[in-house]
């Protein structure tokens, strides 16, 4: 039964997968990856990852789609003509072989890992509250892991500061340079801020 | 080395570093002189006292050395000064002092000595000059480094040293760079010396690899004890370091850029390009004595070199128009010689060769800019003639040196010649057909030499007296001309043959430096031979004879004027061009190697272009420059490319590490 | 479940690849953004694969958790990286009104 | 349960620890520090005070850790350690991002009033570079590197009104997210096949089975990317022009050392000894296409994007010698000594560019350098050291960079990569001296008036700091090098 789930997410995650590189539609490509990560949260849940499995859920569904997907609003990037102009692959034959070549080696360097023989596992779903225990998780995140764990909140902390001050609306006055080549040889230079 | 015959002495580290503050200060004074420019005052008195400074800060190095000298004459077979520990990094340490030894002494008596005449000899010839203080800096700084190369105890310290006196050649070389192409003879006397020089520095890491230290004295005493083990090795870093000599010193194949050279102020030419920094490679291989004598092929390689450049550049020197030249040409030529002498193993004679050169060229180099100065800034030879009645000191003093340069008996350039030629004869074997290189070279230096002197100095006057009045120089030129050639002319007895009195001084001053590589060769076989007294007579002779009968041919074929050239391009255009374009070495880079390389570059280039690159890119100028335009396709700007580059550079690297 | 760890290793290579084509083929920076998550969460899986084989093994000791710790690092990174890529594109899109690719291309050389 | 949670946490960070993590803590409360004096209008003016006290108080506890007799090592149950190595890195992070910020005052102006968000992911960056140098555990560099490349992205496209740096913070956000995807699955290939993430734990697992071969090549291939190792350095130049200057210096200095730091000190042992060759190779075609690329540039960025190739391959030769057989500790000396004198070197230059645009000449063409001796003799002058040192001639910190680079080849027995290597750098010397021509023997441009606007001082400060550091590097090595031997 549980095999039988397991290659079907396989099939539905790598399906989700196709449908992200294939889309046409920016919207269609994130609402394909966010099946990949239910077929993947699936597939953790199955190996016993429960924990995985809930925060893949929670911060993939819950939060990184809501961002991709308020980005896409945001840049009404569902337009029809903007579809036209930014889909498709901007590739020659050559490049596209030589896409085709690299993903194919990373495949099969996946596929070298089978024949490395660990036995096949039959004794981890014996264990039945599964590997990721959160009190053990929490035990190692705290003891050994607590210098990334704290840095991962500073990182956190700095990358919410970066992106306001990237993303953040445009003040009136503030110049903007959009001109091909260097702007600085043709337009005057930048005054001081007219905050 | 031996404690007992060792003193200590820190006043030795004054000896480099006074020029370095005199360098120093006169970089202040430039400055100064920059502001007061700008603020429209006069600046003659600033740039005055830059050059009083200058002079002194030698005038005081030359003090020390004259002293530390003199207590090596009391017996004392070395000076050092206290350890400065430079790097300390735990398995391997470079400590670095000052050491003051036979070798040393002569050449920081030469720097010192010759580098003080020609300071003040610059006081007259760069008078007015807008660089004046900056002039002074550099020569400083010069001075400085090259003191550091010939005093360091370690060959890390001396390629500091080897390094900065390129730097301050460059400096110099460029100084006029408002005229354009000094600026690139300057980088092209640079690059070309940083070929020698990376070979310079992988010699001494296999130096460290053999020996484990670098230390001068530590490296040449290591050497026995390991030369049977590893004599590939031993041969490899000879070579190695030999490459690095011959950038510095100008041999084949890297000897392209001493003539460019001559683009600089004559002074610089004179103690920079023929009496100090470019006989850094003959020091270096004196120093390294012990490592070369266990190399014996290497040797024979030095020998070759050696005679093929003497051979080149004095055939070279022939047809050469400009005064500079001909006496750049000669340089390369005379530099040959010593390497010659060093591969017979007669280190001392090699270094009594580079002592009369340094005052021979050097007062040729004085003369020949005192001409030039006097012509207003004419170097052609063929619009010169009839000067001696103009410049009679210089005129003098310039036959003197001549005398010297084309190994007129008993002129100290005749003595330091033959002692090397008598060497290679005594060699036997392949030797003797350098000797006959040798003399061969010998015979075309005596007839370029008088050549020039005839066409300089004698004949008719073939400038336009309306607009160019030839003058004497001031006495701060032609005294320092006359003091060198005093020391042109009897410089010969520091080592004159066994067969005369009082022979050999040199050689015996140099025993104690000289004595493991004497020992090394000995242990070899390849020990010196010497001559009895009848064959040194009989080679006395020879030399004296080609010497006398070339002078006369040269002198006598151009007293007349140019014709004698005239008639040679007609009769023999292409072996005129030949000689002329310095065998043609120079564009045979550019056509055999360079060309090539540009097509392969072209070659490989579109290969790339089309695997992985849209468009090619206009290539055009030099090799380096076009592939570098073809590579810019590279990074095309669209991320995309970098991506795939990325993406298929990672697969590769997997995949190879896995297959290996 | 008792699938071989072959066929979990073998998935996340195949989900790995078709991120690597995404990435090396499409224009769309979203897409593009897309098949960077899609590398990331086969990276995921690999971890998984081999924190299930290494506690099958009998590995005692934090050595079988490693993975899925290293697994909640990397979601945490993957939100932030997302985030920082959607405002570097809405910066582009003021200045270019634009999402393609080809639309930084003004450096090079 | 949770006091056995909160007994193990204790435990674990016991005293070596707390002197090990020290700089990375008081560096995490600086950033809080910083926030809080942005936010409350009375303590703006303390918000320089702030960061450069961060800073400084960090510098102690790195110097504390480098003077003291018996280093912390491994702590934290070996996912961390801190040694004169990591110490002496971590100084050297420390000063460069001072320097990098000390440049940017006065350099924005559109970007001005976002400039208290750009010092505060600046004064983060160091963090991520000492985690990543001290790192024994792939995820503690994982999150050292994200915590470094995360805000350096913001960063490259701070001046978000123009097209350059965005289009740079685009690039290298791009390439670098795909360059971390493959080190999470290089990572993870890595313990697949052997069952740990921690550094001493691979060192003693067999990793000859393909997995981990080809995980340890995607681990190395990410690395490549982040020093900028042909064929994953063409980012460098694009990013390089396109990020405001004082954001170049942190980038090109910090990253390259940091990622060079871990490179050697802890991949390269696991690397597989057959694979040199391959490495030596990319070393020498790095050195070849960084040195020819920069021949060709006209803007000075460009020119020191490409010289930083150049100098990433140097490197590179070194991790092949390591690879070979060399010493490793020397291997890791080598790396140090030339990461210290080339991050204040390329500090410096890229410094005093970001201040002569900041001066209002707004470009950084080589043209308009021209006449600059006479204008401005000593930017002339401490910019021709900082040429002459990464050419490498003596008394300069870049030659005994270079010695110590080529002398561990030798020691490994390449002799031949040596000198091709050594050949190839003589190349480099034409463009370094060509940037002194312009300053020095070339008239000023009459297009261009000399800038001559305000000089903030801190600028001028960080510049005499370089220049000193420069020569000390390459007067005083023992300085450096003592606190390593011991």
């Amino acid at each position: 039964m549980a095999e039988t789930l397991f290659y079907l997410l396989s099939i539905g995650a790598i399906a989700c997968g196709a449908g992200v590189i294939r889309a046409r539609m920016p919207l269609f490509s994130v609402l394909c990856l966010l099946g990949a990560f239910f077929c993947l949260s699936g597939i953790y849940l199955l190996a016993g990852f429960q924990f995985l499995a809930v925060t893949q859920l929670l911060v993939y569904a819950g939060a990184i789609m809501v961002l991709f997907l308020f980005v896409i609003m945001l840049l009404n990037l569902g337009d029809e003509n903007e579809i036209a102009r930014q889909s498709g692959i901007a590739l020659s034959g050559k490049q596209l072989a030589v896409a085709g070549t690299s993903a194919g080696v990373f495949a099969l360097i996946g596929v070298l890992t089978a024949g490395y023989g660990i036995a096949p596992v039959e004794t981890a779903s014996t264990r039945a509250s599964g590997i990721d225990e959160l009190q053990t998780l929490a035990v190692e995140l705290f003891s050994r892991y607590m210098l990334p764990f704290e840095a991962a909140s500073l990182l956190l902390l700095l990358t919410m500061i970066g992106v306001i001050a990237i993303a953040k609306r445009q003040r009136a006055g503030e110049p903007t340079h959009t001109g091909a080549g260097f702007p600085w040889t043709k337009e005057p230079l930048d005054e001081e801020s007219t905050l | 080395m031996d404690t007992s015959t060792v003193s200590l002495a820190n006043e030795l580290w004054f000896v480099p570093f006074l020029p370095l503050l005199g360098a120093l200060l006169c970089g202040a004074l430039h400055l100064a002189v920059l502001r007061r420019r700008k603020a429209g005052g006069a600046e003659a008195p600033l740039q005055a006292l830059a050059g009083y400074v200058a002079c002194g800060a030698i005038a005081l190095a030359l003090g020390i050395v004259v002293s530390s000298w003199s207590t090596l004459l009391g017996g004392a077979e070395a000076i050092e000064s206290g350890t400065w520990n430079w790097i300390d990094a735990g398995s391997f340490d470079i400590g670095l002092s000052m050491v003051f030894d036979r070798l040393s002494s002569v050449m920081c008596l030469v720097i010192t000595g010759v580098g003080l005449l020609i300071h003040i000899y610059s006081l007259g010839y760069m008078k007015g000059d807008p660089g004046f203080a900056k002039f002074f800096a550099y020569l400083n700084l010069f001075v400085f480094a090259m003191l550091m190369l010939v005093l360091s105890s370690n060959l890390m310290g001396l390629f500091v040293g080897w390094e900065g006196v390129g730097l301050c050649s460059y400096l110099l070389i460029g100084f006029w760079y408002e005229k354009g192409w000094p600026a690139e003879a300057g980088q092209k006397a640079f690059i070309v010396n940083r070929i020698g020089d990376a070979c310079f520095l992988l010699g001494s890491f296999l130096l460290i690899r053999l020996f484990g230290t670098l230390d001068l004295s530590d490296v040449g005493a290591s050497v026995q004890a390991v030369m049977g083990e590893h004599p590939g090795t031993i041969a490899l870093a000879a070579l190695l370091l030999f490459g690095g000599a011959c950038g510095k010193s100008a041999q084949f194949p890297l000897f392209t850029w001493l003539p460019d050279a001559m683009a600089g102020p004559t002074p610089v030419s004179a103690l920079i390009h023929a009496a100090t920094m470019v006989t850094a490679g003959i020091y270096l291989l004196l120093r390294l004595n012990p490592l070369y004598a266990a190399a014996p092929s290497v040797m024979l390689v030095i020998g070759f070199v050696g005679a093929l450049t003497a051979f080149i550049g004095a055939s070279t020197a022939i047809f050469q128009r400009d005064i500079k030249k001909v006496l750049a040409y000669s340089t390369v030529s005379q530099l040959g010689y010593m390497f010659l002498g060093l591969s017979t193993g007669a280190w001392a004679a090699a270094l009594f060769h580079l002592v009369t050169h340094a005052f021979f060229k050097g007062l040729l180099f004085l003369g020949s800019g005192s001409v030039i100065h006097g012509m207003h800034e004419e170097q052609d030879m063929y619009k010169m003639g009839g000067l001696r009645r103009h410049m009679p000191r210089t005129f003098i003093t310039f036959v003197a040196g001549s005398a010297a340069l084309s190994g007129l008996p008993l002129m100290s350039g005749f003595f330091s010649k033959d002692e090397i030629l008598a060497m290679a004869f005594a060699s036997g074997g392949l030797h003797v057909a350098l000797w006959l290189v040798g003399l061969a070279a010998a015979a075309m230096t005596a007839f370029y030499t008088w050549r020039m002197v005839a066409l300089t100095f004698f004949g008719k006057e073939r400038f336009d007296p309306e607009h160019v009045h030839p003058h004497e120089s001031p006495a701060t030129m032609t005294v320092p001309l006359m003091i060198l050639a005093v020391f042109a002319v009897f410089g010969g007895v520091l080592n004159l043959p066994a067969v005369l009195p009082g022979a050999g001084m040199l050689h015996h001053w140099l025993e104690p430096v000289t004595k493991l590589g004497d020992e090394i060769l000995h242990s070899t076989g390849h020990e010196l031979h010497h001559l009895s007294a009848l064959s040194e007579w009989c080679l006395l002779g020879l030399g004296s004879l080609i010497a006398l009968v070339f002078a006369h041919k040269g002198f006598h074929a151009y007293t007349s004027g140019t014709e004698a050239d005239a008639r040679a391009r007609a009769e023999r255009p292409d072996a005129v061009g030949f000689l002329e374009e310095a065998w043609r070495i120079d564009s045979t880079y550019t056509r055999r190697i360079v060309r090539p390389i540009k097509l392969a570059a072209f070659l490989v280039a579109s290969v790339v272009d089309q695997l992985a690159i849209d468009g090619a890119v206009n290539g055009a100028g030099s090799f380096a420059t076009s592939l570098a335009q073809r590579l810019r396709g590279l990074v095309d700007g669209s991320v995309k490319n970098y991506a795939l580059w990325m993406g298929a550079g990672a697969a590769a690297l997997a995949l190879s590490w896995i297959l290996i | 479940m008792n699938v071989p760890t072959e066929h979990l290793l073998a998935l996340a290579a195949i989900l790995f690849s078709l991120g690597v084509l995404g990435f090396l083929t499409r224009k769309n920076l979203i897409i593009v953004l897309a098949s960077i998550e899609l590398m990331l969460n086969a990276a995921n899986l690999t971890f998984v694969a081999g924190s299930r084989a290494w506690a099958a093994e009998g590995v005692t000791g934090g050595s079988p958790l490693q993975g899925p710790i290293f697994s909640l690092f990397v979601i945490l990174v993957a939100a932030a990286e997302a985030a920082v890529g959607l405002a570097l594109i809405i910066a582009l899109y003021r200045l270019k009104q634009s999402v393609a690719l080809d639309s930084a291309g003004e450096l090079k050389g | 349960m949770s006091q056995q949670t909160v007994a193990a946490a204790f435990e674990i960070f016991d005293d070596a620890a707390s002197v090990a993590t020290a700089p990375l803590l008081t560096i995490g409360v600086g950033v809080l520090l910083y926030l809080v004096c942005d936010i409350v209008p009375r303590l703006r003016a303390a918000r320089g005070l702030a960061f450069c006290g961060t800073i400084l108080v960090a510098l102690f506890f790195e110097l504390r850790i480098l003077g003291a007799d018996v280093v912390p090592g491994l702590v934290l149950d070996k996912t961390f350690h801190a040694d004169h190595t990591t110490a002496l890195f971590g100084c050297v992070f420390l000063l460069g991002t001072l320097l990098a910020w000390a440049y940017s005052v006065g350099y924005y102006h559109a970007s001005k009033p976002f400039k208290p968000e750009h010092d505060a992911l600046m004064l983060g960056a160091p963090a991520g570079m000492m985690l990543m140098v001290g790192a024994n555990d792939l995820i503690v560099f994982f999150i050292g590197l994200e915590l470094l490349s995360l805000p350096l992205y913001c960063l490259a496209a701070f001046k978000r009104s123009r097209i350059e740096s965005v289009e740079a913070g685009v690039k290298y956000f791009l390439l670098g997210s795909f360059a971390s995807a493959m080190l999470l699955y290089g990572s993870a290939l890595v313990y697949t096949a052997s069952g740990t993430l921690s550094i001493p734990g691979l060192l003693d697992a067999d990793l000859s089975s393909s997995t981990a071969v080809a995980g340890l090549a995607l681990i190395a291939a990410s690395l490549f990317f982040k020093v900028s190792v042909f064929p994953f350095h063409m980012w460098v130049p694009d990013v390089y022009q396109g990020s405001p200057t004082p954001v170049t210096a942190l980038m090109a200095t910090g990253t390259k050392a940091a990622a060079f730091g871990f490179l050697v000190a802890q991949v390269m042992p696991l690397l597989p000894p057959s694979g040199a060759p391959i490495v030596a190779v990319l070393g020498l075609v790095t050195m070849a296409l960084g040195n020819l690329g920069a021949l060709v540039q006209s803007d000075l960025k460009r020119m020191l994007a490409y010289s930083g190739v150049a100098h990433a391959g140097t490197l590179l030769l070194v991790v092949a010698g390591g690879m070979a057989g060399a010493d490793a500790a020397g291997a890791l000396n080598a790396t140090l000594y030339y990461m210290v004198a080339y991050v204040f070197t390329a500090t410096g230059a890229f410094g005093l560019l970001a201040l002569m645009e900041a001066d209002g000449a707004r470009f950084t063409k080589l043209d308009s350098l021209r006449g600059l001796a006479k204008s401005r003799p000593g930017v002339a002058g401490a910019m021709a050291l900082f040429m002459l040192s990464l050419g490498g001639i003596p008394a300069t910190g870049g030659f005994l960079g270079k010695w110590f680079a080529f002398s561990v080849l030798v020691d490994a027995g390449m002799i031949g990569t040596a000198i091709i290597g050594a050949l190839l750098s003589v190349v480099a010397l034409g463009y370094y001296l060509r940037v002194i021509v312009v300053m020095y023997m070339q008239p000023a441009s009459d297009v261009e008036p000399a800038p001559t606007t305000q000089r903030p001082m801190t600028a001028g400060i960080a510049t005499i700091v370089c220049g000193v550091f420069v020569l000390a590097t390459g007067l005083l090595p023992s300085l450096f090098l003592a606190p390593l031997a011991g």
